[in-house]
């Protein structure tokens, strides 16, 4: 059975079947409960499954982080929602010093499987602090695993491998495409692996790395490109940020010889820095041009009547696909 | 040394203590009657209260309409608070520090803040966020109850530098659940601030009551833990909640210290436009109940028309003058003009670094190249 | 409702109950007499109690010493909180979950920790961190108050499964002004979580006295603020921590949620072994002090030898072979071999990801050049 | 008059003149009065100045930031001191959501003087989590700078000109060579200007680029080479991580062709990964060689008995070099 599904009712759909799964499985957060979430991601799960399975907490980040982690160590799976991206800040002690280290420190004897789900990104004219993305920051730590999913195929698979995942995984929902639109999404459980980027259009002259919301700027701004200028870019969803399918990346940078990584972050000390680090290590000799990044400007995400303006769009990445293959 | 049995006894004793010390004080009755004698409070501040609430009130309603209209973003309504946050606003001396949330603007708006500044805010506008020169309000703090501890640290200054001015944070029931209101509270207690925490208890936080919230009874009682003075009012009488921050104020302002003040309250509406309140309560009932028995406007007007101080044709001609002094802001917010996207490379710093030269100039060609 | 009159005398009146039920509990005097009957404590237990103070305080000492002669890293002693350690770990059940800071080896020792591993661990190695198998005892927490959430999921993991074991966890006076104190007592308050707060308070986070750390005369008045039970005992009496823990601990696992225990106690050396206690208090005469009129050990043996339950032979056996265990530790500890680096790539994931598989091997060989 | 100051007698002093020089200044922190703080960085201060000026806080880091921007809000100027890197977590909320921002998202209406002073690195056989490096963090949030001082001098030149900045600078101790060495300090008051990276030791085969503790090991390192090799390395010491010194770090690229990135952060999304986008960006056609990072692993960081292999070593930096040069 396979139906047309937005990426949130694909989420929905994956926590749904892992709840009646495998009942070390536990959702917990704010309002997700009797409220379904703020975006609706755990509709109707507090009916279906109860209290015990599905509950609202206090509002309290580190108590939900710093709880889950406890839960984790006692044998069950909690999937913390937290509602937007920007309040993780108070629990970040919690997954830094804590949910990061437990498996290292305890040399394997305690590990924290555990998830954490947050809807991230602007572009969907939020309040402040609605709309940031410093996935940069859990790819800088290690113990942590960093996945966003760009499609509701992925979302889905993505989700349950995250959640049978040992480690701590978070995993960054784009808010600006949770429903913006629908995809055939099979019925049951099925998995998309961690730690592997997905070649999502073929090319030969340039690859463009995203992942999120970005991955569809990117794509019509490869299509638009090919339809004036007749350059075939290949453009790669890299899905797990954290480890990076380096692989995928040099194989396609040993290509086309030229790359352009497109995320809607703050450019520097982003994770597209990584991505020009990798090919640098890997595939320097076979660049062409610099490796360009378009990416958030270096300004605290501004209030939404800019926001538009302050996320890397079409026109900027064409420009910089001009500009990297006429360098 | 006590037995088993005098310790259950007297946490027993403790309890009904607490149950009275924390009980909801009342001044203007639903109906209009008084508990006791209000002379503290001259006819001229409640009528005051009265405009600021009526004023907000219709304030409220537009945004909520243009909100609908697609005319401003995402707005967090306030109706039904109003009592707490202009009774609240008017016991404080100009110069007071206030550190609302995003439903305070009503408290912002009585200490000051232009009513078009804040639609400017809820069409996203950065211009949203300045008051004016001199004033001492802080833009709608969106990380719950973060913003206490800044209240906390602008009062230290002011005792530091021996200045009456006090600081006031606005928060719900649902933010004493952050660990920054207890380190809030602590500090404050620890360095006697001049602070005033002023909590909104509406009962819900989004769509968690507050009997999941905590396990306490009150949140007034949480100040117990920091032995610092708790008080519970009744945050639809305006009068309850103007002598209590007036108190509260008095304290701080002679050096004796923080209050932790908790206002019980109703939101009519949902916790924001992207809010279905239908979902989590029995939303028709509660606030039909709330509006007809407790209504914060209608008690105040039923006093002062019992008392000979408001009559029909004043009320006649301030719905009028509200309905202009609100046309007149949202035509003046409308009016501003397009967003400058340059500006959001403005004030990321007080000297621009090369790095935003460089990018201001990169959207700049970006949107030149756009228009071209 | 209310005069001011009758709040404030409220207010006084309810200082009072709260001063009475908070006032420390002490079962056994410094003097070796005790306040009351203490038979649901039996001689073995009351033996097993003093053996194990008497063991945990010769092998706080050896580690000072080793810390001394560079054997081990900057160490944090504990002597002076025997009491509060060793008589809360022994109400516990041997499945229960503990979640120690840095200053507890104590209770892990007595809760089934080898003494060896609790040497690497201040050796700075990694083997320090692990327990025995089916064993549920966390490596020391450094981040302080954060384990306190740690507790109350693992608690609320065995309520959830309908097992009766329970999870503890220890922390100071300082870590009640963290953010994550107050939010594990909220969570554990709103789900009834069976889990024990024991905090041993010791007038001291690093150089700053509890006067200046809060507000509040006690830290068991704050269980007021969650609606839980709070105690105070004299940290430094075994028989009244082992009695509070245990009532704690009976409570949680009869599913009546969680207790906030404050044990007061002192430490008689520094903070650490990197730290100089003379700097911020009287140190000579306040450990004298606390040495010669409260010490946990001295009362507990006055106790036993008074009603014949230890005797000189007893004590100079037990102290040969208190000795011979503590070395013995230490030896085991010594002769780990030398630390392997490349374990450190080892655990950081279930499995291992390529970049590490790299790093892996670039160390390898940077570590196999640097012996070629 | 110029004495032979370590690193932390170098900071005290700048804290000192400050407190004398601008009644606006106060220090907060953790066991920084009576107790001098646990480096002894505010030995004395306290005697000196009272209680009013130099505050012994609770426990609570959120808290410490929290106030620390209120007072900076109305008009005090707070040197905060966090006892150890990884115990800002609690506060990075603070941090992040509003010390960074204020400025911003009000105009210019509110800015927030402030600075925040932390000891970090490892080397110094501390205690778990007294040994992070996350200055990745810091310089992936617009809105505040960050500062790492190498030697004594610098130490005290930039810790002014930090205090004095009108914006939120995280100032950044490394711990292991607070004491290591003593360097020539004038009495006065004077600045090292932020954002101005240093020439350490000029070169023309290879540019190193280093910061805090590690400087002085990629010097030895140079050293060595010459010695062994007859190569010679530029050592540039950045100073100020964000924002960076691109020109110093171009120009001498541009020179040397080929470069080196030393660090004891994580490697993966490190700020090496930025200096070699950087490079990428500005220099790429001068590259005879992939830029090499030396950094720390991407393990957590481990307990003391195996830091020194977690840490960056002269050995690890020259094979680096050699690979570099001999590419
Ligand atoms: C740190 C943080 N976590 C979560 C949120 C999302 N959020 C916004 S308002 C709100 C509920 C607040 O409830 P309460 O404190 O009772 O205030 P009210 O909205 O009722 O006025 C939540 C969870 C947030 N803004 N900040
Ligand atoms: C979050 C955090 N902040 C600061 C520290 C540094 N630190 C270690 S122990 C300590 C004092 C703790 O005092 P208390 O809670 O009373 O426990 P005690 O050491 O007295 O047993 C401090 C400040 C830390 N480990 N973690
Ligand atoms: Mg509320
Ligand atoms: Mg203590």
């Amino acid at each position: 059975m396979s139906r047309e599904l937005t990426m949130l009712q694909a989420i929905q759909e994956a926590l749904d079947l892992k709840l009646a799964d495998d009942e070390r499985v536990v959702l917990l957060g704010e309002d997700i409960g009797v409220n379904g979430g703020v975006f609706r991601a755990t509709d109707g799960l507090l009916a279906k499954y109860g209290e015990k399975r599905v509950i609202d907490t206090p509002l309290a980040e580190s108590g939900i982080i710093g709880t889950a982690i406890g839960m984790a160590l006692n044998g069950m799976v909690p999937v913390a929602e937290i509602q937007f991206l920007a309040f993780i800040f108070p629990g970040l002690e919690q997954l830094l010093s804590h949910a990061a280290r437990m498996r290292h420190r305890t040399r394997g004897q305690f590990g924290v499987p555990m998830v954490i789900r947050t809807p991230y990104g602007a572009g969907i004219r939020g309040p402040e602090l609605h709309s940031e993305s410093v996935e940069a920051f859990f790819a800088h730590t290690p113990g942590l695993k960093v996945v966003v999913p760009s499609s509701p195929y992925d979302a889905k698979g993505l989700l349950i491998s995250a959640i049978e995942d040992p480690d701590p995984v978070v995993f960054l929902e784009p808010t600006r495409i949770y429903r913006a639109f629908r995809e055939e999404v099979p019925g049951g459980l099925y998995r998309v692996p961690l730690g592997q980027a997905k070649v999502v259009r073929e090319g030969e002259d340039l690859s463009i790395f995203a992942w999120g919301s970005m991955l569809r700027t990117a794509l019509r701004a490869a299509e638009q490109i090919e339809q004036e200028r007749g350059w075939r870019c290949e453009v790669i969803d890299l899905r797990t940020l954290y480890p990076l399918d380096r692989e995928t990346i040099i194989t396609s940078v040993q290509k086309t010889g030229r790359a352009l990584v497109v995320h809607e972050a703050h450019k520097t000390a982003g994770l597209g820095a990584e991505i020009i680090s990798l090919i640098n290590d890997e595939a320097l000799l076979y660049l062409r041009a610099p490796v360009k990044r378009i990416a958030g400007f270096d300004v605290p995400v501004p209030m939404f009547s800019v926001e538009d303006d302050y996320l890397p769009t079409e026109a900027r990445i064409r420009q910089g696909i001009e500009e990297t293959i006429l360098f | 040394m006590l037995t088993e049995n005098d310790r259950a006894q007297l946490w027993m004793q403790m309890k009904a203590h607490s149950d009275r010390l924390f009980e909801e004080i009342q001044v203007l009755k639903p109906d209009g009657e008084v508990t006791g004698p209000v002379d503290d409070i001259s006819p001229d501040v409640m009528r005051e209260m009265y405009r600021w609430m009526v004023l907000v009130r219709a304030f409220d309603r537009k945004c909520v309409i243009l909100q609908r209209q697609g005319r401003i973003g995402t707005y967090a309504p306030f109706e039904g608070q109003e009592a707490a946050q202009v009774g609240s606003a008017l016991a404080l001396a100009p110069e007071d520090w206030m550190f609302p949330t995003y439903r305070d603007h009503a408290a912002a708006m009585v200490h000051g803040q232009p009513l078009a500044t804040v639609v400017l805010y809820w069409m996203g506008r950065m211009e949203g966020c300045v008051c004016p020169p001199g004033k001492h309000i802080l833009p709608p703090c969106v990380p719950i109850a973060t913003h206490l501890l800044h209240a906390a640290g602008a009062a230290w200054a002011a005792k530091w530098r021996g200045e009456p001015m006090v600081a006031i944070a606005y928060f719900g029931d649902g933010a004493t659940s952050e660990g920054d209101f207890h380190e809030a509270l602590n500090f404050a207690g620890v360095f006697q601030l001049p602070v005033i925490f002023l909590c909104q208890n509406n009962g819900y936080a989004i769509s968690v009551p507050f009997s999941r919230q905590s396990a306490s009874r009150t949140i007034a009682q949480r100040a117990v833990a920091y032995d610092i003075p708790g008080v519970r009012v009744d945050g639809n009488d305006v009068f309850a909640v103007y002598r209590a921050v007036r108190q509260a104020r008095e304290r701080a302002a002679a050096g004796l210290g923080p209050t932790l003040i908790e206002a019980v309250t109703f939101r009519y509406g949902a916790h924001t436009t992207a809010d279905d309140p239908t979902r989590y309560r029995d939303q028709q009932r509660l606030s039909d109940e709330w509006r007809t028995q407790r209504d914060p406007v209608t008690r105040l007007r039923l006093y002062l028309e019992r008392h000979d101080l408001w009559d029909a044709r004043q009320e006649e001609a301030w719905q009028a003058e509200v309905a202009s002094r609100v046309d007149a802001a949202v035509q003046e917010a409308m009016a501003a003009g397009p967003a400058d996207p340059l500006a959001m490379f403005d004030h990321v710093y007080a000297d621009e670094p090369w790095h935003l030269a460089e990018q201001r100039r990169e959207l700049a060609t970006a949107r030149g190249g756009a228009h071209a």
